[in-house]
């Protein structure tokens, strides 16, 4: 078990090194740099000059990222060539509030759709599994931009209940805060509970046929303990697998519900820091989802083996 | 025919003969600006003052040759590669299973818009952009598919008569692994729809006056702070083609799964 | 045998069962039958004539689609088709409790076999856990399993086939159930683990008072436990009465038939060592080996599956191979095939050394060995067609296309005994023995010198079996096949194998004719072989373990329990 | 120079909402309960507007965008003020003189003026604060005081500006929003030391900041509330929502169909400016077809300009005429005749240039003017009657202006308004300019130019001006339909808010000049 973990964790290092020199080779060849993105077209010569300069973006692409490297394995992320202030000081708050976000739309969407995917999977065919699939079906179907207006055109400007800005700062209470990201939490549990829930389901019927859960009813159990105490953790590998799969949509791919709830995101950060070439801080960005998702599949093989008796003395 | 089965030949018909069914051309401006639904505009028009039944009917046309395409691309190349690393293992398996994570781990949307801006936003590009990154996510659920049937006794049977890897997986392993498949395959047809949505957020998408579902839903989604249900149209059609598409999966499964069919 | 006496009348009656499947074909009729308290009632048939089917509708179940469509079920008199799903749940493990052929497949595997067995008692509310966990413990230690205390913390992989038959028995009469239906549960076990189950099984029963319903298709082995038999066909009962009369005076022509095959077994088993049967080929004398094995070890990680294993095939000639599950058996034949590659030693073909590994090994090689698993439900590809499945070799290895494969499939079917008319349909719609018969097939399409088969008649019906049998010394005096039969089974060695081999522990431990091997009893290992073979009349079980325990032989050979 | 609309972040631009001109207003305009947007907002003015980026700094040498600029103007103030009617007006600088042939200026320093940090105003600090701009410098406000060559002090109270040529309106050009205040030397950019009405108290970049209110401001009738709060919203429906639902008083950049929804409810207001703002589609007159004149003129009169109007900006704007003086501009050319849509005579030019049919590409984001992909699509429609194939192609937003802009031979473009003439022909029609996105260089028409600039006398300078406008508008290669006007709206709590005749929310300058009732 430790040295399964070992290699995967090593593994993930690598990913981490190999993610790192593409994001910044890609962010380089697109076209314009940060000092044009800075200045804009009104921007003269001279000034363009001076501001390349002093970033020493002269340097070939090779050189820069070597320095980089070398200053991030001495714990220097670098500083942002736009702001010129540190990369982690932008990122940390930003970071934190994704972080929390995605936490939050988990802590719901993650038992909600195991609760409805094996509710659905003991009455398979019925009335409920039917509304649930359906359910599922729609909130597939509407993208997740259009959930959130629709979500903020009935919570906040009709009935007035929950603010549609989810802006962040320092001086709001608990309440406040959760207040704040009730709407972006609903559209987030909305737009990855289809997924999950299709996937328990057909996991858990996968499961439903195997003669242990026959010899369960032949010992006189309730479907319900047959469901949750049989099938469920046998069938647990692929539910962990899509749960994981789904954690890192929340992380790594809210962006546009940033947008739409203005809410102050990495996610944001990052697209912005695209925009302007601002190759310190995409990278920072880029690597902090790295680092979340990899960790995320670590823990979700490391749990699926836990599950599995049979892989726990592997 | 099962309902759904009766939506999708709906919308198939209507891609397929789009020119001749629509009441006006592609790009025509008819009308004002999300004009109530009329005897002339069955669903009134939409934000630039054209006609919504004949955007929604090219724009079934649009959206689902795009949307085909880069499903076929994404399974495709998924799939292939799945197999492949189920089938080899050992390095190649660890090789691309650390590629997609990769890709998987990078903002979808990030990555688009690097390619999309390097290379261009021809339609092609388009494609080939989504097909690839919908592709990792096809790969991973392609290989756990195939690492249970790879195990199998008829695969070490074909395998000890010699049989190249193109035919074990192809013909032994592909077969079996179809049901599956299907069901993800329903799937993520449906979410490419909703990429080439996102997508227009950041300005990428296909070329204008083209139109397409995903960006039909984005441009005219502030009328329905005016009370007005111009988005509701393109969404509802999304939503019927992806409900229509998933049931009929469903049927196949369970088909599929019926006794005799193994 | 405990008192057949009927005292607070019958704990189940049946009358006029019938079952349908989904697609309204009759898998059981007009069946009825009585079972008094503590009574052993034998369900006695092939594959497929319906017992399980009965056996589960004694709790009121029908599997997957299937119908009980008439009769009436009488558990100690309330009848279970009356029931609603909340009375059946009520009933079953609490008054009528089942035990599984597979006890592999029947238990959790990711939960513990302590929490699997209390659940029933816990659930039905007849017992606190610790009463429940105590009973159980206590069980254990009735049934010899190892180490009683901790024994139920194991998981169901942790455990050998023989020692979770026993744990399922426990569990099944965890609620101290009136009604015990055993579905065939020593078929699956090899021949000595069988024995030490039957015991136990035996003890349990006449302990508890339970009636019980013994489903088998080995009459020796039902002989050794039922009261009464009653004899099924196709879903029809053929004859029915006690045990000992059945055996000895058959009425019916079918219980006959099955009674003689069973006895011609047991005959030979029993035949003085001197006098080889008709049955047992002679090795004919033939010059050069087809098959050439030097010093072959294999090996899964640290451990060795095969040490040092060296013997000779020649042409038209069968060797069997025989040794107790685990003894490594199927790894020498995977090693032969190249399926598994030997880490010492050298396989050659004809003269020609092969490569450790099938991949290395020449297309022409592969084509002269053939392989024919254990399972044909998992040889065949579920999605390919019969003509696609024995045709392919035909194609690949002749390069036969069109009418002139489509013939030769025919021809090839023909040959394994199979209507061709059944080329374009899929495995799942053929039986056990047709599946078989396909595997065969698909191995001779490839006109191989030498076919290895992996106890192929291990999980066919003794029938059935036969005919497989018939058919591989037909196709060896046809085409000159050399076999390398890998089985447990003593009465299959002595039908078909000039030769055998005896693996023990990885190690060969005896070789030479059949006749002289079976017979000698020389190896202390070959004469426990042969004195687990159960023969049918009752009261041998009795004897076995009286023999066993008398000369209890040395540890060595206590079984490893096969896994 | 002025920084054109929040052309840096991509996603915000593209986030504004590709729908023609129509941005989120309100379905039923029934009461709903506001909710308490937090925080101690007695007093508090809070503002949702566009044009906020995590990059931003409080450094006038950085000002690009519009959030920025408006916190500058809350915390420092600037030389000179633009009115309403869009005249010169004192603001640190008191009074000016022009000598001669105005090449050299006299400017008289307001006294008793005293920064936040106690210090009291002098010339050396106004002459820092402009040289920060000048020579070496990253600031993109360098082409602004490009033609000043000399800045000496005169006395303690008076300053004297050399000009390398001459200016009539140098004071207008003075009262560029990067030219803000500072003591001389300062360099601590976190924490601005201005003569404002307000000192900063929090700032996050791309987030939000609040300023809160100094007492005893030098500017009559000016600070009046407590404190200022900005956020910055990207997406212009939920900058609308924010507005709708009270979580702010004030949002700028709405749209023309949600400005006629919020009208028609007493709670709000809506304020619409005419700043000379223009879109255009700039042809490189270097590249082929576009070197030659009628086909330059075949593509200005196959775009209907009316229907780019109603559609894009629902009338919230005037018809442009291919040349960037808007009509309430005082030397705007009225004898101008107007290339309204007209497809024969476009077909005529097309012949002239010796063509039946025309083939070409035009390159466009959102990213280069609000609404400009649909006004794409308008304009390909119109053509088509033309005889002309308009192949629209959308362009990512990232990187629009460093990718396509001045690469494309096509493309689509913008200006804010300029608080001079010379400034607007300065900036894109000059042959020196860096930003001649037309390429259509004429040494003729930069001698006028230059000509005009100097000219003291209005009547003459008015002539001049109007044959430039004549070259332009016939001869040039930008394409103007629209001239946009800007429109902001907030609560009827909000008061003293007026129309500007440059930029928004009133030149930026709101946050001094509005109060709560």
């Amino acid at each position: 078990m430790r040295g399964l973990i070992a290699a995967r964790v090593g593994m993930g290092f690598l990913t981490l090194a190999v993610i790192s020199a593409l994001l910044f080779f890609a962010t380089d060849c697109l076209p314009g740099d940060v000092a044009a993105a800075l200045l804009g077209p009104q921007a003269t010569p001279e000034a363009l000059a001076t501001i390349r300069a002093s970033l020493r973006l002269g340097e070939p692409a090779g050189l820069r990222y070597v320095h980089w490297l070398a200053a991030v394995l001495h714990g220097d992320f670098g500083r942002s060539l736009a702001t010129g202030r540190s990369v982690v000081a932008m990122l940390r708050p930003r970071f934190q509030n994704t972080l929390a976000l995605a936490g939050l739309a988990a802590i719901v969407a993650v038992p909600l759709a195991l609760g409805l995917g094996v509710a659905a999977a003991m009455r398979a065919g019925g009335r409920l599994d039917r509304a649930v699939s359906t359910l599922c079906l729609l909130t597939i179907s509407v993208p997740e931009f259009f959930i959130g207006y629709l979500l903020i055109l009935l919570f906040s400007v009709q009935l007035g209940w929950l603010p549609s800005l989810a802006v962040l700062h320092g001086g709001m209470s608990l309440a406040q805060r959760l207040g704040a990201i009730t709407l972006p939490t609903i559209t987030l549990v909305l737009v990855v509970l289809a997924h999950m829930v299709r996937m328990t389901r057909a996991a858990i019927l996968s499961v439903m046929s195997a003669p242990y859960i026959e010899m369960a009813l032949l010992k006189g159990l309730t479907r319900g303990s047959l469901v949750l105490r049989h099938a469920l953790p046998n069938a647990a590998a692929p539910i962990i697998a899509v749960v994981a799969l789904n954690l890192g949509y929340l992380v790594v791919g809210v962006v546009v519900v940033e947008v739409v709830f203005v809410y102050p995101g990495a996610g944001q950060l990052m697209v912005d820091a695209v925009g302007k070439r601002d190759l310190p801080l995409v990278q920072a960005c880029g690597l902090a989802f790295a680092a979340t998702y990899v960790g995320l599949n670590l823990v979700a093989d490391i749990v699926a083996m836990l599950v599995n008796p049979r892989l726990r003395r592997a | 025919m099962s309902r759904s089965a009766v939506v999708v030949a709906i919308i198939l018909t209507a891609a397929l003969f789009a020119p001749w069914l629509a009441p006006y051309g592609e790009a025509q401006f008819v009308g004002g600006v999300w004009d109530p639904p009329s005897v002339r505009h069955l669903l009134g028009t939409d934000n630039l003052g054209r006609d919504m039944l004949t955007r929604l009917i090219f724009g079934a046309r649009n959206t689902v040759s795009i949307a085909g395409l880069a499903t076929t691309l994404a399974v495709g190349l998924g799939v292939a590669l799945g197999f492949l690393a189920a089938a080899l293992g050992g390095w190649v398996d660890a090789l691309v299973s650390r590629g997609v994570e990769i890709l998987l781990s990078i903002p979808v949307l990030i990555s688009a818009l690097m390619v999309l801006a390097a290379l261009g936003n021809s339609l092609a590009v388009l494609i080939a952009t989504i097909g690839l990154l919908e592709s990792t996510r096809v790969y991973t659920i392609a290989r756990a598919i195939a690492r249970t049937i790879v195990v199998r006794e008829f695969v070490a049977a074909a395998r000890l008569r010699g049989e190249g890897l193109v035919w074990v997986l192809a013909r032994e392993i592909l077969p079996n692994a179809l049901p599956a498949l299907a069901a993800e395959t329903g799937l993520r047809f449906s979410f490419i729809f909703l990429f080439i949505a996102s997508l227009s957020f950041l300005g990428l998408g296909i070329q204008p006056p083209a139109a397409d579902w995903g960006s039909m839903v984005r441009e005219n989604a502030p009328a329905i702070n005016f009370g007005l249900i111009a988005p509701l149209y393109p969404a509802t059609a999304i939503a019927l083609l992806t409900i229509g598409v998933n049931r009929l999966v469903d049927r196949y499964l369970a088909a599929e799964s019926r006794p005799g069919a193994a | 045998m405990s008192a057949a006496g009927a005292t607070a009348g019958p704990v189940l009656r049946i009358e006029g069962l019938s079952v349908h499947s989904a697609g309204g074909v009759a898998l059981v009729e007009d069946v009825s039958f009585e079972l008094a308290r503590g009574e052993v009632l034998g369900l006695i048939g092939e594959s497929g004539a319906g017992k399980s089917t009965i056996g589960l509708a004694a709790l009121g179940f029908a599997r997957g689609g299937c119908r009980i469509t008439a009769g009436r079920i009488l558990l100690g008199g309330t009848d279970l088709r009356l029931l609603d799903a909340e009375g059946l749940r009520r009933v079953r493990g609490r008054r009528a409790a089942y035990v599984a052929q597979s006890a592999a497949a029947a238990f959790d595997p990711a939960m513990r076999l302590i929490d699997q067995i209390c659940e029933g008692p816990i659930r039905h509310g007849l017992m606190s856990r610790r009463a429940a966990e105590e009973r159980a413990i206590a069980d254990f230690r009735a049934l010899d399993l190892p180490d009683p205390a901790t024994f139920g913390q194991r998981y169901a992989h942790q455990v050998s086939g023989g020692q979770l038959q026993r744990a399922m028995a426990v569990m099944a009469m965890a609620c101290g159930p009136e009604l015990l239906v055993l579905d065939e549960p020593t078929t699956a076990l090899d021949v000595t683990t069988q024995i030490e189950v039957l015991a136990h099984l035996k003890k349990l029963i006449a302990g508890s008072g339970t009636a019980a319903l013994y489903i088998s298709h080995d009459l020796a082995v039902v002989a050794q436990i039922a009261d009464r038999l009653l004899v099924l066909r196709h879903g029809k009962p053929v004859e029915t009465g006690s045990t000992a009369d059945l055996l000895t005076r058959p009425q019916t022509a079918y219980a006959r038939a099955l009674v003689a095959e069973r006895a011609g077994v047991a005959l030979a088993a029993t035949a003085s060592a001197a006098a080889p049967s008709a049955a047992t080929p002679v090795a004919a004398a033939s010059p050069a080996a087809v098959l050439e094995v030097r010093g072959l070890g294999v090996h899964y990680g640290r451990q060795a599956a095969v040490s040092d294993a060296s013997f000779t095939l020649a042409p038209g000639e069968t060797l069997a191979v025989i040794g107790e599950s685990g003894s490594g058996k199927t790894s020498l034949g995977y090693a032969v095939c190249g399926l598994v590659p030997a880490r010492t030693g050298s396989v050659s073909l004809a003269g020609v050394e092969l490569a450790a590994d099938y991949a290395q090994r020449s297309r022409e090689q592969l084509r002269r060995l053939q392989l024919v698993f254990q399972l044909p439900d998992v040889a065949l590809n579920p999605r390919q067609t019969i003509a696609a499945i024995v045709g392919r070799p035909v194609q690949f290895y002749f390069g036969m296309r069109g009418q002139a494969l489509a013939s030769r499939t025919s021809e090839l079917l023909g040959l394994v005994g199979l209507d061709p008319a059944i080329a374009g349909r899929r495995p799942g719609e053929l039986s056990g023995g047709q599946k078989q018969r396909v595997c065969i097939a698909r191995a001779l399409a490839a006109e191989p010198d030498v076919l290895v088969c992996d106890e192929v008649t291990a999980a066919l019906d003794p029938l059935i079996a036969e005919e497989i049998l018939q058919l591989q010394r037909r196709l060896q005096e046809r085409l000159g096949l050399a076999y390398l039969f890998i089985t447990h089974d003593l009465a299959t060695v002595r039908r078909i194998a000039h030769r055998v081999l005896v693996l023990w522990r990885g190690r060969i431990v005896a070789q030479g004719a059949t006749a002289e091997i079976l017979a000698e009893r020389r190896h202390p290992y070959v004469a426990k072989l042969c004195a687990a073979e159960p023969e049918m009349r009752p009261g041998w079980l009795e004897e076995a373990l009286a023999r066993r325990a008398g000369t209890e032989p040395s540890n060595e050979f206590q079984s490893a329990g096969g896994n | 120079m002025s920084p054109p609309l929040a052309r840096r972040e991509f996603l915000r631009a593209a986030a504004l909402c590709g729908a023609a001109g129509a941005v989120g207003g309100m379905a039923s305009l029934s009461g709903c309960a506001v909710p308490d947007g937090g925080g101690d907002t007695t007093g508090m003015l809070r503002i949702g507007m566009a044009g906020g980026s995590t990059s931003d700094s409080l450094d006038p040498r950085t000002y690009v965008d519009w959030m920025p600029i408006n916190i500058g103007y809350q915390l420092m103030n600037g030389l000179v003020e633009i009115d309403a009617e869009g005249r010169a007006v004192p603001e640190l600088l008191e009074s000016w003189e022009p000598e001669g042939d105005a090449r050299v200026w006299t400017f008289k320093l307001r006294q008793g003026i005293v920064f936040h940090n106690g210090k009291s105003l002098t010339p050396e600090d106004v002459i820092y604060s402009i040289n920060l701009h000048r020579g070496r410098t990253p600031s993109a406000a360098q082409a602004v005081v490009e033609n000043i060559v000399a800045l000496r002090k005169l006395d303690a109270t008076r300053i004297q500006i050399t000009l390398a040529g001459a200016d009539a309106e140098l004071p207008a050009t003075l009262s560029d929003y990067r030219l803000l205040v500072v003591p001389d030397g300062f360099e601590d950019w976190a924490h601005p030391i201005g003569t404002g009405g307000y000192t900063l108290e929090v700032f996050e970049p791309g987030v939000r900041c609040i300023t809160r209110k100094v007492g005893g401001y030098w500017k009559p009738n000016a600070a009046h509330v407590e404190a200022i709060q900005v956020l910055s919203i990207g997406d212009a429906i939920a900058r609308t929502n924010a507005l709708i639902s009270g979580q702010v008083d004030v949002i700028n950049r709405i749209d023309g169909r949600t400005a006629d929804l919020m009208r028609r409810n007493p709670r709000f207001q809506v304020i619409r400016s005419q700043t000379g703002q223009y879109a255009v589609f700039a042809m490189n007159c270097e590249a082929e077809p576009y070197a030659n004149a009628d086909i330059r003129l075949a593509l200005k009169y196959a775009i209907d300009r009316e229907r780019l109007l109603k559609t894009v900006l629902n009338g919230y704007g005037t018809v442009g005429n291919d040349q960037p003086i808007p009509p309430n501009n005082p030397y705007f050319a009225k004898d101008l005749a107007a290339h309204t849509y007209d497809p024969d005579k476009a077909r005529h030019h097309l012949r002239k240039a010796g063509r039946e049919r025309l083939d070409v590409a035009l390159d466009v984001s959102d990213a280069a003017f609000f609404g400009a992909l649909d006004a794409a699509i308008l304009y390909q429609g119109a053509a088509a009657e033309a005889g002309i194939t308009l192949h629209v192609r959308r362009r990512p937003a990232d990187g629009y202006w460093s990718a396509v802009w001045m690469q494309a031979p096509f493309c689509g473009s913008y200006s804010d308004g300029r608080t001079t003439v010379d400034g607007a022909l300065a900036k894109a029609y000059k042959s020196t300019s860096a930003s001649n996105e037309t390429r259509w260089r004429r040494p003729e028409f930069d001698r006028l130019a230059n000509l005009a600039r100097g000219e003291l006398d209005p009547a003459r300078r008015r002539e001049l001006y109007g044959v430039c406008q004549h070259m332009i508008c016939d001869d040039g290669g930008a394409l103007i339909p629209l001239f946009m006007d800007h429109i902001e709206a907030g609560s009827d709590k909000v008061r003293g808010w007026q129309p500007s005749a440059i930029y928004d929310l009133m030149g930026q300058r709101i946050g001094e000049r509005v109060w709560l009732a």
